[in-house]
């Protein structure tokens, strides 16, 4: 295994330092139990955003810790959702008085374990779950669609909210609806290395690719023969717009993301595939953002994120952002 | 029921789970995300640890100990779900009952709980395929007295419900994202929890 | 091979134009000759710095364009320099009157064209020639040292400095100076995969690294065994050290770069090992900046850069910058 | 000397080029970056492309334009010098000179400038081990009437050149970053355009 590492047991701790001391205008970590926080406390009182789940799909959370974002982050171990201890001490770190707002993304391990935490927390507080991967059948019988690359688009819009000092209740529904109006589908060309494991966690043959995959290197909606950028656009933009049904003319935010081991040439090239289909059904792209945001270790391949646009998310997004990894207009 | 005999336990699952772990990383790589070996590890470690600290103590404080440390140090599903299941076991704790009431009664409070938490039921291909069955079986074999009979019936009752998991198509959990593709599959946390039960018979039996 | 394209000479068009459209607000890029120009013209004539070379190590130098920083990028074909028509087409459409400063990394071939598109322009002009690369001896009989990650620093101060009005002769003088405080060695854990080749440019064991690599997938200065990230952070930074001979608590910028291949995790990983080595040494650590910038397409390894820093250099690194791949304060 | 000759000349040199594609590209990879084959093969492609425009056009001319194509369309180390070379021989061209003579001095201008422009010379590894020989010998055997004579020499002397790079440490172009690790290979350049040399020499020496 090719990795930049001393000890398989200390690369979270060593990198979450790194990450500490790399930003240390923008927040702070804490250890046992581990989270990061926000190091300006807000002014006046605002809901506090909390989100977290499994490490290893930096910059995805922690990168988004900072204003007009979230006000903590709990990092789980690779691939494993955070514990609840993580969560409650959090959410008593960054607690302004206005409740705490917990954005989930939806697997299993990081539901439970946020439901412990908020079980243990005396403070108000509210869930949002985002679900917004196409890829997995939504039924009410079974576990419903993972929440992956969207997430990053919840939370800087109810980040914006939160800092007008946007009530819990306002939040939570607004993450509601911006969840709902975002879509998103990957493709990986290669499996992510665990660092414990060692080995890629699946083989895949070197013509295949994994249609539909998650972040975690689990397996997708199908094994396939590569296919050219175009038309893997072409299937990922069809279940995505499927699932959105957007209006004619409709605005949308397009986001192309990475999932670590494919260069920046080629998301841009995805961008190029989408807006060509995107243009045909006069769908117009009028806010994008293309790089590795939500990643799954050095997994080749990348996603296709749709969100359909109104006023409110729009003036969100544009809204100023000072993190680690997304930051403008301040 | 003491603290020894539950480190005493806990060494006997690690024994077992170190010894098949390479079958268990490869069952969560197939339909999971690969991590689940590795998260039952480090509560076993974690765990471990405690003996020192926890040796002497009543069997419901030690369980509620451990439950705790695997609830903060293990994460994932499977952290939370065997964080469930001890934590409660501690509740049901009476040291009034006989010993297969006693700990058929935990076993099934601490199950509940786990249903609870997991939004999920027999048959949807998770480790509640060998921990439904095998609290059922407590239940109806908790007026016997031969313990070794019942550690017998219970390590197949456990091994039948892992190896159920096999033909499910799973939909909870990570492997109901696969559908169809999950099929053929014996689901990791069914592994694991059917090898730590399997290891707790086997010191039964043996002794 | 593994990578999103249509068609591989189309490639880079496709992906220029996905640039181009996802960053509208910033910039926009002309083809044949193809370069990419700053939408926002200057208020005041101010001197245009221009860049440019192979492609394959976006967001180098596209991703820089914009305010605060570059006024042009000419990307050539990957790895390959780019070619005299564009750099001339490039400053004329740029220029506003001051002058021209061309920013060039040190390999034959992109001086060979930049220096034969000076030949053919009627514009005033400067250019600064990037060498940061220790990895390389500096010998007045070779080619000397290649200019690698230390670039994006020379481009974001000078094109601090030219906002202010700047003369060319000044950003010329400063740039260099800046380029003299920077240091920079890198290692390497796989080779990129060049999109025409199809497969790797080189092979490498499981086990080993490329001590002292380019961004090119060229070789680097030894083929060893995999080190610790503490083993291997000591080993550059002692290069970049014996270099730079910084003094006793001296300031400086500490910029960890992937080279496209390696998770964020692992870069912070390695701004961990950098600073604890620094501290040990006094050397303070008071600029950072960790991420993938200066890339070679999908390579797994990274480098670490370091730049001596003074009131001057601080100022005009912390100045406001608008451009895709780089941007605060605005 | 006319525009049929040269793009007749740029066929064969095509057809060579692409039959030893994989050696070329294999030997950037090991000293260089890898893209010195797509480079060529770019230029030869796009100069081949000039062919229905130029035919009829005076040799000079066309080899200035063939020479502007390739610095518009190559990039890299080549393009640049491939450029040069091309442009400066035709500055030198002159009609009342024998064809022989005119070609020596073609080429030593277009070599001269090469060198100003890699500021490079013999022996540092580059496709100048092959440049700057061949122009020498081509001064030498001006006075000469034997054409294919004159090939065949010149296309001994471009093979040497080329073989000498190989145990040559390079000291300019990006193989001399790897110092004492460049020795061992031919130089991607020099084989090239020995290869290119060679093509034109057999095109000569078969008519
Ligand atoms: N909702 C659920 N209810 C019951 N068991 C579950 C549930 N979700 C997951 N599991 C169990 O957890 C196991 C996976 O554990 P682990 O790999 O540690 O966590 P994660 O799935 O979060 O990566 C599965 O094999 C399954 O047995
Ligand atoms: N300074 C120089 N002088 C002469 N020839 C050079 C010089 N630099 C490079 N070369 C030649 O160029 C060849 C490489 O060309 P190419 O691969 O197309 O460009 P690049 O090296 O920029 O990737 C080398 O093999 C060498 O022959
Ligand atoms: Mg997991
Ligand atoms: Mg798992
Ligand atoms: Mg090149
Ligand atoms: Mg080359």
């Amino acid at each position: 295994m090719k990795k930049f590492i001393n000890n398989v047991d200390d690369i979270l701790s060593e990198s979450l330092t790194g990450f500490a001391d790399a930003n240390t205008d923008i927040l702070e970590v804490k250890f046992k139990p581990d989270f990061i926080a926000r190091k300006s406390k807000p002014a006046k009182s605002k809901v506090a955003l909390i989100s977290g789940g499994g490490s290893g799909h930096e910059p995805l959370h922690g990168g988004f810790v900072g204003y007009g974002m979230l006000d903590a982050a709990c990092p789980g171990h690779i691939f494993s959702a955070p514990t609840p201890d993580q969560m409650e001490s959090a959410a008593n770190y960054v607690d302004s008085g206005k409740g705490i707002l917990f954005i989930v993304k939806n697997y299993s391990g990081d539901i439970m374990n946020f439901e412990m935490g908020t079980d243990m927390l005396d403070l108000e507080n509210q869930t949002i779950i985002v679900n917004d991967d196409v890829a997995v059948e939504d039924s009410t019988y079974t576990t419903g669609r993972r929440g992956v690359a969207g997430t990053i688009i919840v939370e800087k819009t109810v980040g914006s909210l939160a800092e007008t000092g946007a009530s819990l209740e306002e939040c939570k529904t607004f993450g509601e609806h911006v969840n709902k109006m975002t879509a998103s589908m990957g493709v990986a060309f290669t499996s992510c290395t665990v660092p414990a494991a060692g080995k890629p966690t699946f083989d895949i043959g070197i013509d295949e690719m994994e249609f539909g995959v998650g972040i975690h290197g689990e397996p997708g909606r199908k094994r396939e023969k590569i296919k050219t950028a175009d038309e893997i656009t072409s299937e990922l933009l069809g279940a995505i717009l499927e699932d959105l049904k957007p209006n004619h003319n409709q605005e949308v935010l397009l986001h192309i993301n990475g999932f670590g081991g494919t260069p920046l040439m080629e998301l841009y090239l995805l961008f190029n595939s989408s807006k060509k289909i995107l243009d045909q059904k006069n769908i117009k792209i009028s806010r994008s953002l293309v790089g590795n945001f939500t990643t799954s270790l050095d997994m080749a391949g990348g996603s296709i994120t749709i969100t359909k646009l109104d006023q409110k998310i729009i003036k969100h997004w544009d809204s100023p952002v000072h993190t680690p990894s997304l930051r403008w207009k301040m | 029921m003491n603290a020894e005999k539950i480190f005493n336990n806990l060494n006997q699952i690690k024994l077992s789970i170190d010894e098949h772990q390479r079958e268990i990383e490869k069952l969560d790589q197939e339909i999971g995300d690969g991590d689940h070996i590795f998260n039952i590890q480090r509560g076993i470690k974690e765990s471990l640890d405690l003996k020192d600290k926890l040796i002497g103590q009543d069997p419901d404080q030690v369980l509620k100990e451990i439950g705790m440390k695997v609830m903060t140090t293990v994460g994932g599903s499977s952290g939370a779900l065997f964080a469930t299941l001890l934590i409660n076991m501690s509740k049901k704790y009476n040291s009034e009952l006989t010993n297969q009431k006693n700990i058929a009664s935990m076993f099934t409070e601490g199950v509940e709980a786990m249903k609870k938490r997991g939004k999920a039921d027999l048959g949807e291909k998770t480790m509640l395929d060998v921990f439904i069955p095998v609290s059922i079986e407590l239940q109806k074999l908790s007026d016997h007295e031969d313990v070794k009979y019942i550690a017998k019936k219970i390590k197949e009752v456990a091994k039948n419900g892992m190896l159920s998991t096999e033909d499910l198509i799973a939909t909870k959990g990570r492997a109901s994202y696969l559908g169809e593709r999950s099929k053929g599959h014996i689901d990791p946390g069914a592994r694991s929890s059917q090898l730590a039960i399997e290891a707790i018979c086997n010191t039964i039996i043996k002794t």
